[in-house]
């Protein structure tokens, strides 16, 4: 019963859609951060967020637990989020190396500062 | 009918629809002589409205409602009604079989209509007509067939209104009692500088206002109970000529008589559009009545309009009667092979006339109501005293509108209710978008007044009747306590601009609560999906809701969806930032803060008042079944509770308004709205209250966007240029033509001649072939330079465009494929 | 055509290994795997395999510190060469006619004759590219192993894009190709500019990266699967038209589209269309040179290749071709693994395109559709604004950069053309595709040999400016001459090489037809008209303009001009004799489709 | 009211967290604490994956992203931490941009994740009885290319979609090898400089 939500809040279980809407939120918070975040490692901190917004949508997909249907993402749901984190990985490894080498040209980790090239 | 029945109503609302006239007549002719410093005017105009007021409560306590028991509000039986919809007709004897369980007890014997409830007892698709009480008191004249009479046509919903608009109209009497003090001696308008550099002193005009106040009482209230459309249009023009005087009030200022004129002017625009679709009604039905008229055994002696429209034999479906078709094939396709009714499939004969008549009723309804492209006047009309604002915003004037739209219901075609939805829709919208910049604190509530019309006239055009009246008679009560409060706001502090106040709260607590019950009350502020709520969060959800469910039936139309979520936020921003900035943080102008205090008990108490009204009509009282919206179902108009399908355009759906409340539905709707607004209120909390944002620097950086806003998106100016300017353009070019042209015309064509050659050397050659060449290589190259800026170089703001150029692709393929 | 089939069906089935369904036990599936990826999917991979061979064999020379005998440059010509050796058919590119799909590494990737075209492309551009490198001299000695090992596995993600057969796929070639090419856009550690290009670039590249990780997880998430052609099943069994019509189901098809909407935010930001662009002109202007040739050629190729993969896989399922796999096999066998299935692939299989061939029914024509409006706005789109942004360019890298937006639009038409054409006419659909190729083709002699022209001249003016090439023409002839001849080429004029496949595209938009694909085809045509202008500009400052005084002279040395003079010869030549690129394109797409 | 289910008590426990500090680093404007509410943030993404059944890529979240990818942005943190970068303020309209801009893509995003039938809860018998798989053995095998969870998958054409994950796994490899050659060239120090002094040295 959607009735009262509140009643059913904790005795029922919760479905693929709860964690989508985790996921987004994650996701909107992640895109947000990389767009108003002016240290550039807050932006790479976004990025986390984005990907992780995005893996919890890969578990839920292909968990059996929230959702048993033919359709189910199954086991490539939880391999696909695995190499997304090991890629991650490289990602955060390669924007942290480019964040630093900005530093040392710049002096300044403010990512409005990389305003030479416009137009 | 019961007879018994109606003619005690009609009794008792005739004469609380004549005492305001009876006073307006007294002060017209007593007034001046009782003294310009007496307070004898308004002792009578308010104690008449108060004996209205009591009159109408008792028709609705005392006689409608014994007749006319509440149905439980559960609307669960609704949904199998679909079901039926395949039954085309009705068989009589099925009918009256039908009849017997109705829960109207007090008409046994009527078979043909005035069936009370809304559709629980009825098995087939549609409900019938509500309970109404249809009659003529006056025959003006016979013309023909047509017919002028003065007459009544009492439901549910006229009852209510007369309570609704006597109540209001007793608190703002009252409240003006106070208000208007300064009209009762000497008045120095410090507004109005005469020629010799002194202000304007003019004798008060205490007696005046309340005689109009009274005029416009009565207006109202003849547009509420009016029998016929006829009569509607009589009291319709009355309401606008009082609208006329209680706005050009301070008549000597420039700006209230300029205000006057425009909204008597643009009043008179939508009242063209009326004209025409009058027209189109007589002519086809050859009526102008709502209901039935029977004689003294029941039988139906003339039909009404709705009646007609939407026939027993037809299952309470809209259809175009022999005439209508007759009619549209004469006049607008004669050439058209003269298709019948008896085509039921393809059938569009006869929709077009109805289409124009319902859209020409409803554009008299746009003026009225303020609703795009005729809002302007509105704002405006904040010139007259603020207790007039508080009644043409909240009871009267605009909700005759509302009113209207609602009370031909019956007649609009499935199109016509779509061209209702997207002017609410735009209204709502636009409007909304102004109320954000503005400063002036009136001005800020008229932009809610036509944003929150605009709601109603959306929820009206997505099928939502009850949710659209539901929401007007809401919206009197909290905007008629919102204006009441910035008038004791403004008595206090001799301004209307928000940028001087600020911190009030502590020396005006009670208006300053009294207004934050408003403010809550119009952004619907009630706990989600269970409520309790303020009144508004009552009425908003329910057209929300009906806004998701029509949404879902038509997917192309995802506009109408969307728009009241997206008002809703702002809607919760702008009524907090007024709160805010008037009330809350710290005084922006020491001096008026110091000389601000609370107004009289005589203005606070209505304020009071009408707040416990903003917090409780929408609920339902304790013990009785007594509520607003069942009281309203009692007056749904016949044959709205199908799905219905445009004719004109099939991929139209106007899904049934139970359905609304399906709880998917109103699960998500209730949490979309609730966000929507808490998010609203919290992002004017961020700016406005906690001061984490600097609006200036908002401002800033939303120059042009503010600057658009805060003209008013240029439309008085837009129609100053389309209008105005070429109308006076007009007249003086005939005057010049009068003087000058007869005179030249020869010289003139001399030099034609000679001047031709010229051009066209210039004009071809010079400007034209060459001209062509350059100038698109110009443009392009402008635009190309132009485009350029788009490459800000700021790296956040590239990562912004990811995300907006990924929602509106989204938005813009939905669109792109739907065309294609 | 029936008997044929046939023959090509034999030919996959004894690749292929069908195991009676009784039998299934782990053993007999790692055998099928060893089976697969040894026999199958490995030899097809040489030229990929020699690519990581050549990653590892350049950190090994470092790490037992023998540069000085093997120089990093000498190892990447020689381990891109062996890679472009090893991808050339031993009987000649006209073999690529016989060749079928077939999906490799149990259907992670797709094998067909249209990869193995944009793998030689590719591997010959990466030849090219490593000397153009070594002539600039970009590449010095100490750091050469890091920039080559991240060209190659640049191009080694590019590969991979380009044969992408799964979501997870896609993406990993994305982030494969993307990621060495922040570093590289950064190369220059010490430029201001360059950091800034590089952080610009990775950020972007990252935002969007996620966006379509996103993107990607919700159409797998609705679907069940990441396997392009089962999602083209699966969304075929559903009736998407029904969908849209009733209320809730509706709402799956918006999240397909949603998902799909972002899946191409990613592609679009590799192919920098318009409004996913905005990295591109700054990164290209940031970085040096030779990396713009890289960005422009390479990655646009790739991703072209890959937004077709998309487009066709999404858009077009080959129905089982249940009569003839009952002949060849007995109908108690069923596939176990997917390694060289035919039937899953858009092969060439001719009772498939039969039920694609009747057109109106198609149940995927509403992703068709989709796809096609999305790419035909974005394509106009990014062709007008990329022609009208050039204008007023100072930079002649920046201008390349718009001009490098407005081309890829311009291929993306053909994209349009080929999906919208594949439901009812698989032929003129295989028509866009090789008009597609060719382009790609042209345009990598186009624009490598600018870029080329342009980091050469750097080297010796220190400037990039297009002020500064003033009366070009007066001290070094040549380049001058092939310069014109390339910016000619690049606005599309008849007598030079990139006209015909400009013209092969506006062909395929007329087949297509329809509204919407036919104001494409004006949009075209008019951008054709604005970008005259902007490439005409330069030409005349390097044609006519007189030579500034402050110049010293200038010279390029003989390498360098002859490099330019290879590179950039086949403008001319392809321009007066088309035939040979298009045969071998039109022979890539041959079987496609039926 | 019916007992309470503990996975779902757990799921709103940890989504709760997650999504405040997400929330929290998208707010806080000290880099120091925005590290530090994404750590929580994603540690308890790491309780959403077990609680989703999956085991093995919990776990993975918490050594890989907790344990590596943050301690090297933390490091980064460490490394750039001047006075003048803690604390950077956004002009206030881009804020407000910003959310707006976020609250119609989370608008569509939920849209969306109401969207499909599909995807709403079970019932809770029908989740109280499905059992808890071990996910190590089936991921290891899918990672070597054999997908022993699709053995009894009878529907022909999903068989198609069974994807063994090899490639993936052994090309990642080479991928992580050249991003690291490539971070470790940006990250060093220029040694350009000293070649050239030795240069005019010798």
């Amino acid at each position: 019963m959607i009735h009262l939500p509140l009643a059913h809040l904790l005795s029922e279980p919760v479905g693929v859609s709860h964690y989508v809407m985790v996921g987004a939120v994650l996701f909107t918070c992640g895109v947000l951060c990389m767009a108003t975040k002016r240290n550039a490692l807050g932006v790479l901190m976004g990025i986390e967020l984005v990907l992780n917004g995005a893996n919890l949508n890969f578990i839920a997909f292909g968990s059996h637990v929230l959702r048993n249907d033919v359709n189910s993402l199954g086991l490539d749901g939880q391999l696909m989020a695995m190499f997304v984190i090991v890629l991650a990985a490289a990602e955060a490894a390669v924007l942290l190396a480019i964040a630093l080498n900005f530093y040392n040209n710049h002096n300044s980790i403010d990512v409005d500062r990389a305003d030479e090239l416009l137009g | 009918m019961d007879i018994a029945t109606a003619s005690k109503l009609s009794t008792l609302l005739m004469w609380a629809w004549l005492l305001p006239l009876a006073s307006f007549v007294v002060i017209l002719f007593l007034g001046k002589s009782m003294g310009r410093h007496s307070k004898f005017g308004g002792y009578v105009a308010t104690g008449v409205i108060l004996c209205s007021a009591a009159l109408s409560f008792y028709a609705l306590f005392g006689v409608w409602l014994p007749n006319n028991p509440l149905a439980d509000a559960s609307h669960s039986s609704e949904e199998v009604h679909a079901e039926h919809s395949e039954v085309t007709s009705v068989h009589p004897v099925a009918f009256l079989a039908d009849h017997g369980e109705g829960e109207s007890k007090g008409h046994e014997g009527a078979a043909d209509h005035g069936e009370g409830g809304h559709g629980e007892d009825g098995h087939h698709a549609n409900n019938k007509p509500p309970q109404s009480y249809y009659g003529d008191w006056y025959t003006l004249g016979q013309f023909g067939s047509l017919k002028l009479t003065i007459g009544y046509y009492i439901d549910a919903l006229t009852v209510m209104m007369f309570c609704m608009v006597t109540l209001i109209a007793t608190c703002v009497h009252f409240y003006a009692l106070g208000y208007m003090h300064d009209e009762l001696h000497d008045f120095t308008d410090s507004e109005v500088t005469l020629s010799d550099g002194t202000n304007l002193k003019r004798p008060g005009r205490y007696y005046r206002f309340f005689q109009y106040l009274s005029l416009f009482c009565f207006s109202m209230l003849g547009v509420v109970i009016a029998g016929n459309v006829a009569m509607v249009f009589v009291f319709w023009e009355l309401v606008g000529i009082c609208s006329y005087f209680l706005i050009g009030f301070y008549i000597e200022r420039h700006s209230a008589s300029t205000a006057a004129n425009k909204a008597f002017i643009v009043n008179r625009v939508g009242d063209f559009g009326m004209l025409i679709g009058m027209m189109a009604l007589w002519s086809s039905l050859g009526t102008f009545a709502f209901g039935d008229l029977t004689d003294t055994e029941g039988h139906v002696v003339e039909q009404g309009i709705f009646s007609q429209l939407r026939s027993a034999e037809n299952d309470y479906h809209l259809q175009a009667t022999d005439s209508v078709v007759a009619e549209q094939n004469r006049v607008i396709r004669p050439s058209a092979d003269g298709a019948t009714i008896e085509d039921p499939e393809h059938n569009t004969a006869g929709q077009w006339l109805l289409f124009i008549a319902g859209v020409g009723i409803f554009c008299g309804c746009i003026g009225k109501s303020a609703q795009f492209p005729l809002h302007v006047w509105l704002p405006d009309a904040m010139e007259g005293p603020t207790p007039v604002s508080a009644l043409v915003h909240s009871a009267t004037m605009v909700a005759a509108g509302v009113y209207l739209t609602g009370r031909f219901y019956p007649a609009f075609t499935p199109e016509a209710l779509l061209v209702i939805a997207y002017i609410g829709c735009a209204t709502l919208l636009i409007a909304a978008t102004i109320a954000i910049t503005a400063t002036d604190i009136k001005r800020v509530l008229a932009y809610s007044t036509i944003s929150q019309l605009g709601y109603m006239m959306l929820a009206l055009g997505l099928g939502g009747w009850v949710a659209g009246m539901f929401h007007l008679i809401t919206h009197a009560f909290f905007k008629g306590l919102l204006f009441m409060c910035s008038g004791s706001v403004i008595h206090g502090v001799h301004t209307n601009d928000m940028t001087e106040m600020g911190g009030l709260r502590k020396k005006m607590p009670i208006t300053a609560y009294t207004m934050l019950v408003g403010c809550l009350a119009i952004i619907g502020a009630g706990i989600p999906i269970i409520g309790p709520g303020f009144s508004g969060y009552y009425s908003k959800d329910a057209i929300i809701e009906q806004a998701w469910s029509y949404g879902n039936s038509n997917p192309h139309l995802a506009i109408l969806k969307w728009a009241p979520i997206v008002g809703a936020f702002i809607t919760a921003f702008y009524m907090f930032r007024l709160w805010y900035m008037t009330f809350a943080g710290k005084p922006r102008n020491q001096h008026r803060y110091d000389h601000a205090h609370e107004s009289p008990r005589v203005m606070t108490v209505p304020l009071i008042v009408l707040s416990i009204f903003a917090i409780g009509i929408g609920w339902k009282l304790p013990i009785t079944n007594l509520n607003t919206t069942a009281l309203l179902e009692q007056a749904r108009p016949v044959g709205t509770l199908a799905t219905t399908q445009g004719v004109l355009l099939p991929e139209l759906v106007i899904p049934n308004e139970h359905d609304s409340h399906a709880p998917a539905i109103k699960w998500a709707a209730g949490w979309a709205a609730f966000s929507t607004a808490a998010s609203g209120v919290l992002l004017a909390s961020i700016i406005y209250l906690w001061n984490l944002l600097d609006p200036k620097e908002l401002k800033q950086t939303f120059r042009p966007l503010h600057s658009w806003l805060w003209n008013k998106w240029w439309f008085d100016e837009l129609y100053g240029l389309i209008f105005v300017a070429p109308t006076m353009m007009i007249s003086k070019t005939a005057s010049w033509f009068d003087r000058r042209v007869i005179d030249s015309i020869l010289h003139g064509s001399v030099t034609v001649c000679k001047g031709c050659s010229k051009v066209v050397y210039a004009v071809f050659d010079k400007t034209l072939v060459d001209g062509m060449a350059n100038g698109i290589a110009g443009v392009t190259w402008d635009l190309g330079l132009w485009l350029r800026k788009i490459q800000t170089g700021n790296l956040r703001q590239y990562i912004m465009f990811i995300v907006i150029g990924t929602v509106v692709l989204f938005i813009a393929i939905s669109f792109v494929q739907q065309t294609i | 055509m029936a008997v044929f089939n046939r023959r090509t069906l034999e030919t996959l089935c004894s690749h292929t290994f069908y195991i009676e369904l009784v039998t299934v036990n782990l053993h007999t599936l790692v055998d099928s795997l060893l089976s697969d990826t040894l026999e199958t999917s490995l030899p097809l991979f040489r030229p990929e395999l020699a690519i990581c061979g050549t990653i590892v064999l350049m950190l090994l020379v470092r790490v037992i510190r023998c540069e000085r005998f093997l120089p990093p440059f000498c190892l990447a010509l020689v381990g891109s060469i062996v890679a472009l050796w090893l991808a050339l058919p031993s009987e000649g590119l006209a073999a690529w006619a016989e060749l079928s799909s077939q999906e490799t590494f149990t259907g992670m990737l797709v094998f067909d004759s249209l990869y193995a075209y944009v793998r030689v492309f590719l591997l010959a551009f990466a030849v090219l590219f490593v000397v153009l490198s070594q002539l600039t001299g970009i590449a010095d000695r100490e750091d050469g192993q890091d920039y080559f090992t991240l060209v190659l596995g640049a191009t080694l993600g590019m590969c991979i894009m380009a044969s992408a057969n799964h979501l997870l796929t896609i993406f990993l070639g994305i982030e494969m190709a993307s990621l060495p090419s922040y570093v590289l856009a950064g190369i220059v550690k010490g430029r201001r500019r360059s950091s800034e290009a590089s952080l610009k670039y990775a950020i972007y590249g990252a935002g969007a990266a996620g966006v379509m990780l996103y993107g990607i997880s919700l159409l797998a998430g609705v679907v069940g699967s990441a396997h392009l052609p089962t999602i083209a099943r699966e969304l075929s069994s559903l009736n998407i038209q029904a969908m849209l019509a009733s209320s809730e189901e509706s709402s799956i098809v918006m999240v397909l589209a949603l998902g799909g909407l972002m899946l191409g935010v990613g592609l679009a930001f590799k192919l920098s269309a318009v409004p996913f662009h905005f990295w591109c002109p700054d990164v290209f202007e940031g970085a040096s040179a030779e990396v713009g040739a890289f960005l422009s050629v390479a990655s646009k190729a790739a991703a072209l290749t890959l937004l077709i993969r998309v487009g066709v896989g999404l858009g077009y399922v080959q129905e089982k071709p249940q009569a003839e796999l009952a002949i060849d096999q007995p109908a108690t066998v069923a596939e176990v693994s997917t390694a060289g299935q035919p039937p899953t692939t858009f092969a060439a299989l001719k009772a498939g395109s039969i039920v694609a061939e009747e057109g109106a029914s198609d149940p995927l024509s509403p992703v068709r559709n989709f796809f096609v409006i999305l790419v035909a706005i974005i394509a106009m789109v990014s062709c007008t604004f990329g022609n009208l942004a050039a204008y007023g360019q100072t930079n002649i890298k920046r201008m390349f950069a718009y001009s490098t937006i407005a081309h890829a639009g311009f291929m993306m038409m053909a994209v349009a053309a080929a999906v919208a054409l594949l439901g009812r006419d698989t032929i003129h659909a295989q028509t866009a595709i090789s008009a597609l190729l060719i382009y790609m083709a042209i345009y990598l002699f186009m624009n490598l040999g600018a870029f080329a022209i342009v980091a050469f001249l750097r080297n010796e003016m220190q400037s990039e400016e297009i002020e500064d090439y003033a009366g070009l023409i007066r001290s070094c002839p040549v380049v001058a001459v092939m310069m014109t001849a390339i910016l000619v080429s690049l606005v599309g004029l008849p007598p030079l090489a990139g006209f015909w496949p400009k013209l092969r595209v506006l062909q395929s938009l007329y087949e297509a037809g329809g509204p919407l694909l036919i104001t494409v085809l004006v949009v075209a045509g008019i951008n054709t008209a604005i970008s005259l202008v902007y490439y005409l500009r330069v030409i005349k400052v390097i044609c006519i303009d007189p030579e500034p005084d402050t110049r010293g002279p200038v010279s390029l040395g003989f390498l360098p001009v002859a490099y330019v003079l290879v590179v950039s010869l086949p403008v001319i030549v392809f321009g007066i004799l088309p035939d040979t690129v298009a045969n071998w394109a039109d022979q890539a797409t041959k079987h496609l489709f039926y | 009211m019916e007992s309470i289910y503990w996975p779902t008590f757990f799921f709103w426990l940890f989504s709760l967290i997650s999504c405040s500090f997400a929330v929290g680093v998208l707010l806080a404007s000290n880099i120091v604490r925005m590290a530090f509410y994404l750590v929580l943030s994603l540690a308890s993404i790491a309780g959403l994956f077990f609680l989703a059944g999956a085991d093995f890529v919990g776990a993975m979240q918490i050594m890989i992203y907790v344990g590596g990818t943050l301690v090297l942005l933390i490091f980064g943190v460490m490394l750039t931490s001047q006075e003048r970068f803690i604390e950077m303020k956004t002009p206030s309209g881009e804020w407000v941009i910003a959310f707006f801009i976020g609250a119609s893509l989370l608008g569509l995003l939920f849209q969306v994740a109401q969207g499909v039938p599909a995807w709403q809860g079970m019932d809770r018998l029908e989740a109280e009885a499905i059992a808890v798989e071990k996910t190590a053995t089936p991921i290891g095998m899918g990672l070597l290319g054999v997908r022993v969870d699709k053995l009894d998958e009878t529907d022909k054409s999903r068989q198609a979609g069974m994807s063994g994950y090899l490639l993936i796994f052994e090309i990642v490899s080479v991928h992580l090898l050249v991003v690291l050659i490539g971070a470790a060239y940006l990250a060093r120090a220029k040694r350009k400089q000293n070649r050239e002094n030795l240069a005019s040295v010798t």
